[in-house]
């Protein structure tokens, strides 16, 4: 299915409001939507809600052999992918251009900005090292979706822990994680990317909305400035790390600066928001509590349903019981059977054929009058 | 005359054939069509097998290799199965990467032998963590005409039978390989699962099964993903798998075993004679 | 093989320019302030912002009464009503051919706008709308004339006179439109046995004189077989190839007059194909500028 | 039969909720005991020419797992599904377009197949296309000594000779999808189906009242 | 933080340029005749060529009635670099470039005059050896300048590092490939110099905000200087090409 385009009465209308300093869901500028991280199960998968819009993310590791030019670093593999769940107008296993784009925004905020120690992942140089793959799967994209895959990454990355090894001579033994304690990733810092939409000439709206997005991208009419969206990788000590601009060209360069200002306060405060579930999960854990995606759903949404206890009454069985006596009937059932009416035959050394008996075929005189 | 009719008005055609009780290639529902089974046809590969199950060809190369084993099953060797449906088989095949349809046929087939347990892969590992075999075994299908899942487990396991691994010893110090070829021993193979094909046909009175369907079949009753594959393995249940289409009515349900195992019992025969 | 082989260093490139001589006239480019508001009007190449009128491609300035353009180098062709291009039919559809021209849309020759065989005027029927493949299929060459423009700046053409229509048997030559100058007329014969339709599109088709057909003649062979071209012409219109190249490649403006200097100029060389060498191109490119020139002084 | 005791069984704790996800038409997410699923359904609409179908819409599944390459089981899952579904929509509503179903794993700890038919079939439900019946999945396991355990946990099914699964239609209770693994035999099977065929009753019993709290939300 | 020293204790780069340096840009329009538009272009050693087709018909699936459709490729020689590439284009680092030579590009051209209808550009990066992609920015700028494509303005790619002098910031202009391997961080800007608006940012490594301000001005300046050069060459190369045309000039 195509984008559907958005229709001009909303594009002006948007524009209209958020030129009067107000937005469609009635946040101010500078606000953002409500952010929930929950985590899986597993070390390493969490799934990240901005708003309406979710991000699961998933980090799996093995052990694999270093490449030439870097013998002592682990790898890294990010991988986004944007399925039709995400919105219908999204084809399976498709790169597009947006999904590119995404895909490298996170590469370069999370492998070239250097933010994971990767020599810690090296277990034997130029033989055995870690390779981590992050898969960022998008669940419902309602805008904004670079911030919210990019928390869900680093929260993923964060959370993650993988299985200890120890060396015993030229063998490398993996431990479960029931043997040993896993190790946690190392980082060095925390960049989340924070989207801003440009409208104007000075107005920044943060985490902006599907159609905020959408109308922000808009060609304006001629002569007004069109707009843009500008993602800032920054890390919790005001350092940004990446920089990204899609859409018309800024015409003052004071927005950048106003945008890498107001991300640095964002940045650390969703940092601090992230640390902080993961000390709670780890908490958690540590006082083994199963930690499950199926405690997202909860009772307090209107539309979910819990059933706790469902119990049926029936008949009980085991195999064993009854196995001989079955196989009794069974034997009883071969024996009434009428002499098969197929033959096998061994033609040629090495080959065998099974073939209908001659007189069993009155049948195919009736078929062949049916074909004539 | 009647290739027009069945061109033109496929449902109808073979309608017609149900109503009076009899297929169109002139079988009943619950009778097979016969088999040719062929062993060693392919002098090249390690072992081979081709098989005729009425125009369904398939043939079954294996060949060894060496590997060493995973390191999270150091004692276990490999199987690899895979099921090749190429563009000379049917013009519904295009060129190219396996299809979705290709890998789940190969995908059911590993099921099957993995599930029947008639390999055990702790016979493939030489040395622990060092040497294991690998069995790569590949079936191609030549003609595609219905029950192709049928054939493949039928070649394969005749293949598999056939097989006899070189002696291998391996110096443990120099880590040196030696195979000797002249001295083979048979690959060790329990049990022999057979699987037998059904479709289910959705006639407007009631629902009726098939048994070894052909291509034309498959089609009249929801495409050969619809199918009713059972498995038996020497008496024991090794797989029944069935995946949307037309629901088995629950009274021909029991029936449908004891066809398939009358066939399994047939083709295992049919294998005896063919490896005696 | 014993070819002629010329192997030059990148460093030693003919520079192929030709002093003209005229002065060289001031330059926009992109972006530059050509002059404030005003009452002027904004043409071509330019642009608004600011309350200024800005250049946005790199050329020469033209002032039309209040009127300012800016010319760059070379474009795609900018159609005008009334040109003469050679195109290429692409696309056969409903009542209509769409024929690459070099413009930046594909330009539209509708059903309604050629003769139909017979030229007499008679109502279009379905059947003519079946028979258009006939009349010009894909991959046939043009000439043709711009009728209209359409809003979106695709070109309409025509071919009601008898003088456009398909082209039959001869060469085509692509330069920069922009070298093309502007004449009452386009289509030329010269005595040296060519003719020639110069396209303002920058398609230049190089043809054999047709021979006069009686009109016996003319029913017999009806475009299904084409008449023989002499070795003679033959060899002409390569070296009439070969000098245009030779001009474009100078940058200078293409018309009957330059390309009759440069085709006699070019007998300088005995063979068609030494004008291939650079320093040849160069020297036919000289000595026609010198005419030219001698003959402006005139 | 021999050992004629009646015994409870418990299935999983079921917990649902309906339309999770905003962009998509319809959507659930399921989760039955540990194992847990989100599935969406967009549809039906436009899709490419060479894709459609003149008789029924075109059903394309995809399955997405938790983490990792995309491999050939998945593919499998999805082929399972396909059919499933197909038998259940009434596709021929809707020729010429394409219903896509999505599902993503998000946990497994067991019965993942069986969680994503019926997240499938509740976000078919919520979606409000045309069915001819729903579907429900349930699975057995039958464990070392023979004994029969239904909706097996995780651990059961590492230690299980066999397992199998079923997927029953709402009116008559037939068979619509089984696959097993491990060996097993006939009598085995056949109770285990029937077993199955009971329990699917619950199944059943939940999507009721799934879709009737979510009628009271929307009135 | 400071990586290895980027900067003497005279105060000059690793290649012996002062901080504010560019390499030496040479650039020639016009050197193919299939496209409507060519130009090549070395900065430093690193060596770009672009070619501009169109406007032309747009495919019909891309078509825009609002505005042209920008169409780029970005393409690595695979003996462009240190180690050979075996993908020159199609992998996500070159599918990225092309996406921002478009991003970058799409501010400059007047994309509202031709509805319907599509320019490709086309990048072959002969030889890299740091700021590849600024290059190739300003070598599709002089391409589409050959092509006759209206602009509103030159768009200019450049970009720059810091290196450290004590405690102070030294900004470096126009990044090498030793430099960039080094490990800094480096911020690319493509703008539209006379316009004074930014057309792409980009970033990679980290930066401290306080720093950003002083980085991110000199790589304008370096927009800015770059201008005056493609300038120069498009004067030089059109008087090159002027004859005596119809055209009546003041």
């Amino acid at each position: 299915m195509k984008e559907t385009q958005i229709s001009n009465s909303e594009k002006t209308f948007v524009q209209k409001i958020i030129a009067g300093g107000h937005r469609l869901d009635g946040r101010i500028y500078s606000e953002t939507r409500n952010l929930q991280i929950a985590f899986g199960s597993d070390y390493g998968s969490c799934m990240v809600s901005l708003g309406e819009t979710k991000v699961l993310a998933q980090v799996s590791c093995e052990v694999v052999q270093p490449k030439q030019i870097r013998p002592n670093e682990g790898i890294i593999f990010i991988n986004v992918d944007i399925s039709p769940m995400a919105a219908p107008q999204f084809e399976a296993n498709r790169q597009t251009d947006h999904t590119v784009n995404l895909n490298r925004l996170l590469e370069k905020c999370y492998k070239d900005s250097k933010c994971i120690d990767l020599e810690s992942l090296c277990i034997v140089v130029e033989e055995k090292v870690w390779s981590l793959r992050v898969d960022v799967k998008i669940l419902n994209h309602e805008g904004n979706l670079i911030e919210c895959a990019s928390i869900a990454t680093l929260a993923a990355l964060a959370h993650f822990k993988r299985p200890d090894v120890t060396r015993v001579g030229d063998k490398v033994i993996i431990h479960s994680i029931a043997e040993k304690d896993p190790i946690p990733t190392v980082l060095y810092h925390y960049p989340v990317c924070l989207t801003y939409a440009i409208f104007g000439s000075d107005i920044l709206l943060s985490d902006p909305s599907y159609i905020e997005e959408a109308v922000c991208m808009c060609t304006f009419e001629e002569g007004s400035a069109g707009g843009g969206l500008l993602v800032v990788g920054m890390n919790q000590y005001k350092e940004p790390c990446l920089l990204d601009l899609t859409g018309a060209a800024i015409h003052n360069v004071n927005i950048v600066h106003k945008a890498i200002l107001s991300a640095s306060e964002k940045g650390k405060s969703v940092v601090d928001v992230l640390k902080k579930a993961i000390i709670s999960d780890d908490t958690l854990r540590l006082k083994r509590v199963k930690i499950n995606y199926a405690d997202i759903i909860t009772t307090e949404h209107k539309q979910s349903l819990i059933k706790k206890d469902i119990s049926i009454c029936l008949k009980n069985y085991n195999a064993n019981d009854i196995n001989p006596e079955s196989d009794v009937e069974m034997d009883d059932d071969v024996q009434i059977v009428e002499p098969s009416k197929y033959d096998v035959v061994p033609t040629l050394p090495k080959t065998a054929e099974l073939k209908v008996k001659a007189e069993k075929s009155a049948w195919i005189e009736i078929s062949s009058e049916e074909d004539d | 005359m009647s290739d027009v009719y069945k061109v033109i008005h496929p449902n109808k055609y073979f309608n017609d054939y149900i109503s009076l009780n009899v297929r169109p290639d002139g079988r009943k529902f619950d009778e097979q069509r016969s088999i040719k089974l062929n062993a060693n046809a392919i002098s090249n590969a390690d072992a081979s097998a081709l098989i005729k199950c009425g125009n369904t060809t398939v043939v079954c190369g294996i060949t060894l290799e060496l590997a060493t084993p995973k390191a999270e099953e150091p004692d276990h060797g490999f199987l690899v199965t895979n099921v090749e449906l190429l563009p000379l088989c049917s013009s519904k095949f295009k060129p190219g990467p396996p299809s979705d349809y290709a890998q789940v046929i190969s995908n059911t087939v590993n099921d099957i032998i993995k599930n029947s347990k008639c390999i055990d892969l702790k016979d493939l590992c030489i040395v622990s963590d060092k040497l294991a075999w690998v069995l790569y075994c590949d079936m191609v299908c030549l003609d595609n005409d219905g029950s192709i899942i049928d054939a493949c487990i039928t070649t394969l396991i005749t293949s598999l039978k056939s097989l006899s691994l070189p002696a291998v010893s391996f110096d443990v110090e120099t880590e040196e390989v030696k195979v000797d070829i002249s001295n083979k021993t048979l690959l060790k193979v329990t049990g022999l699962p057979v699987a037998t094909s059904f479709a289910i046909y959705q006639s407007p009175e009631s629902n009726i099964v098939l048994t070894d369907p052909t291509t034309f079949e498959e089609e009249m009753c929801g495409g050969i993903g619809a199918n009713l594959i059972v498995c038996w393995n020497q008496g024991l249940l090794c797989g029944v798998q069935k995946y949307g289409g037309g629901n088995i009515p629950t009274e021909s349900q029991k029936n449908l075993l004891q066809v398939a195992k009358k066939r399994s019992k047939l083709v295992e025969e049919v294998i005896e004679t063919c490896l005696s | 093989m014993s070819g002629h082989v010329s192997i030059k260093l990148a460093s030693e490139r003919v520079n192929p320019s030709v002093a003209s001589n005229n002065e060289i006239p001031r330059f926009f480019t992109p972006g530059e302030v050509i002059c404030g508001l005003g009452d002027f009007m904004r043409g071509h190449g330019t642009y608004l912002e600011d309350n200024n009128i800005k250049s946005s491609v790199a050329g020469v300035m033209q002032k039309v009464n209040k009127l300012i353009c800016v010319h760059p180098l070379k474009s795609r062709y900018v159609g005008e009503i009334g040109d003469v291009v050679v195109g290429r039919v692409i696309e056969v559809q409903q009542k209509r051919w769409k024929v690459e021209t070099n413009s930046r849309l594909d330009s539209i020759l509708q059903l309604s706008s050629v003769n139909l065989p017979g030229g007499e005027l008679r109502r279009r029927s379905a059947e003519d709308e079946q028979m258009m493949r006939q009349l010009l299929k894909e991959g046939d060459l043009i000439s043709a004339e711009v009728q209209s423009i359409y809003s979106d700046g695709s070109l309409s053409l025509h071919t009601r006179s008898l003088k456009y229509g398909k082209l039959q048997q001869g060469v085509m030559v692509k330069v920069f439109p922009s070298l093309i100058r502007r004449r009452k007329n386009h289509f030329h014969v010269f005595s040296f046995g060519i003719s020639m339709i110069i396209g303002n599109n920058g398609f230049i088709w190089i043809s054999p004189i047709p021979r006069e057909l009686t009109n016996e003649e003319r029913n017999v062979n009806s475009d299904t077989s084409s008449p023989e071209v002499s070795k003679h012409e033959r060899k002409a219109i390569a070296r009439m190839k070969n000098c245009i190249a030779a001009l474009a490649s100078s940058k200078m403006m293409l018309d009957d007059n330059s390309l009759r200097y440069a085709y006699e100029e070019s007998f300088k060389y005995l063979n068609v194909k030494d004008l291939l060498d650079t320093e040849a191109m160069l020297d036919v490119a000289f000595l026609t500028q010198h005419r030219i020139n001698d003959y402006d002084e005139d | 039969m021999v050992a004629e005791d009646f015994k409870d069984f418990k299935l999983k704790p079921m917990k649902c909720e309906l339309n999770y996800l905003s962009k998509s038409d319809g959507s659930a997410i399921l989760a039955q005991g540990e194992t847990v699923v989100l599935a969406s359904v967009n549809g039906p609409l436009d899709i490419k020419i060479t894709s459609q179908s003149m008789e029924k819409a075109t059903l394309e599944v995809l399955f997405s797992a938790k983490g990792g390459k995309p491999n050939v089981s998945d593919r499998f899952k999805e082929s399972v599904i396909r059919q499933t579904c197909e038998t259940a929509i009434l596709g021929c509503l809707y020729p010429r377009t394409g219903i896509t179903v999505t599902i993503q794993e998000l946990e497994d700890f067991g019965g993942l197949l069986t969680c994503a038919v019926n997240c499938t079939c509740l976000a078919l439900l919520n979606s409000g296309l045309s069915m001819k019946h729903v579907v429900a999945a349930v699975g057995c396991a039958l464990d070392d000594s023979g004994n029969l355990v239904l909706e097996p946990t995780y651990d059961q099914i590492q230690s299980a000779a066999a397992t199998m699964h079923f997927v029953f239609d709402s009116r008559a209770k037939t068979l619509v999808t089984g696959f097993t693994t491990g060996i097993f035999s006939e009598g085995a099977y056949d109770e285990a189906l029937e077993r199955c065929r009971a329990a699917s009753d619950l199944v059943f019993d939940f999507y009721r009242e799934v879709v009737a709290t979510y009628c009271k939300v929307i009135g | 933080m400071p990586g290895p020293d980027l900067l003497s204790s005279q105060g000059l780069r690793l290649d012996g340029r002062r901080p504010n340096e560019l390499r030496r840009i040479r650039c020639k329009l016009g050197v193919f005749t299939q496209p409507d538009g060519s130009a090549y272009l070395e900065q430093g050693n690193t060596k770009v060529l672009a070619a501009v087709y169109g406007p032309h018909q747009a495919a019909k699936s891309k078509m825009s009635t609002e505005g042209v459709v920008v169409n780029c490729q970005y393409s690595m020689a695979t003996f462009s670099t240190g180690e050979r590439k075996n993908r020159p284009r199609g992998d996500r680092k070159s599918q990225e470039m092309s996406l921002h030579l478009r991003q970058a590009l799409s501010s400059a051209i007047k994309t509202e005059l031709y509805p319907r209808s599509q320019i490709d550009i086309y990048i072959e990066v002969l030889q890299a050896d740091g700021a590849a992609f600024c290059a190739s920015v300003n070598a599709a700028t002089l391409a589409l300048i050959d092509a006759g494509v209206p602009l509103r303005a030159y768009a200019c790619a450049c970009t720059s590092s810091v290196a450290w002098r004590g405690s102070q910031p030294e900004p470096l202009l126009d990044v090498g490939h030793v430099e960039e391997a080094a490990g800094g961080v480096c911020l690319t800007v493509a703008a539209l110099p006379s316009t004074g608006s930014i057309a792409l940012l980009e970033m990679s490594h980290r930066l401290h905000m306080d720093y950003f301000e002083v980085v991110i001005s000199r790589a304008m300046q370096g927009c800015r200087d770059i201008e005056v050069i493609l300038d120069k060459a498009v004067r030089e190369h059109l008087a090159e090409g002027w004859t005596k045309q119809d055209i009546v000039t003041i």
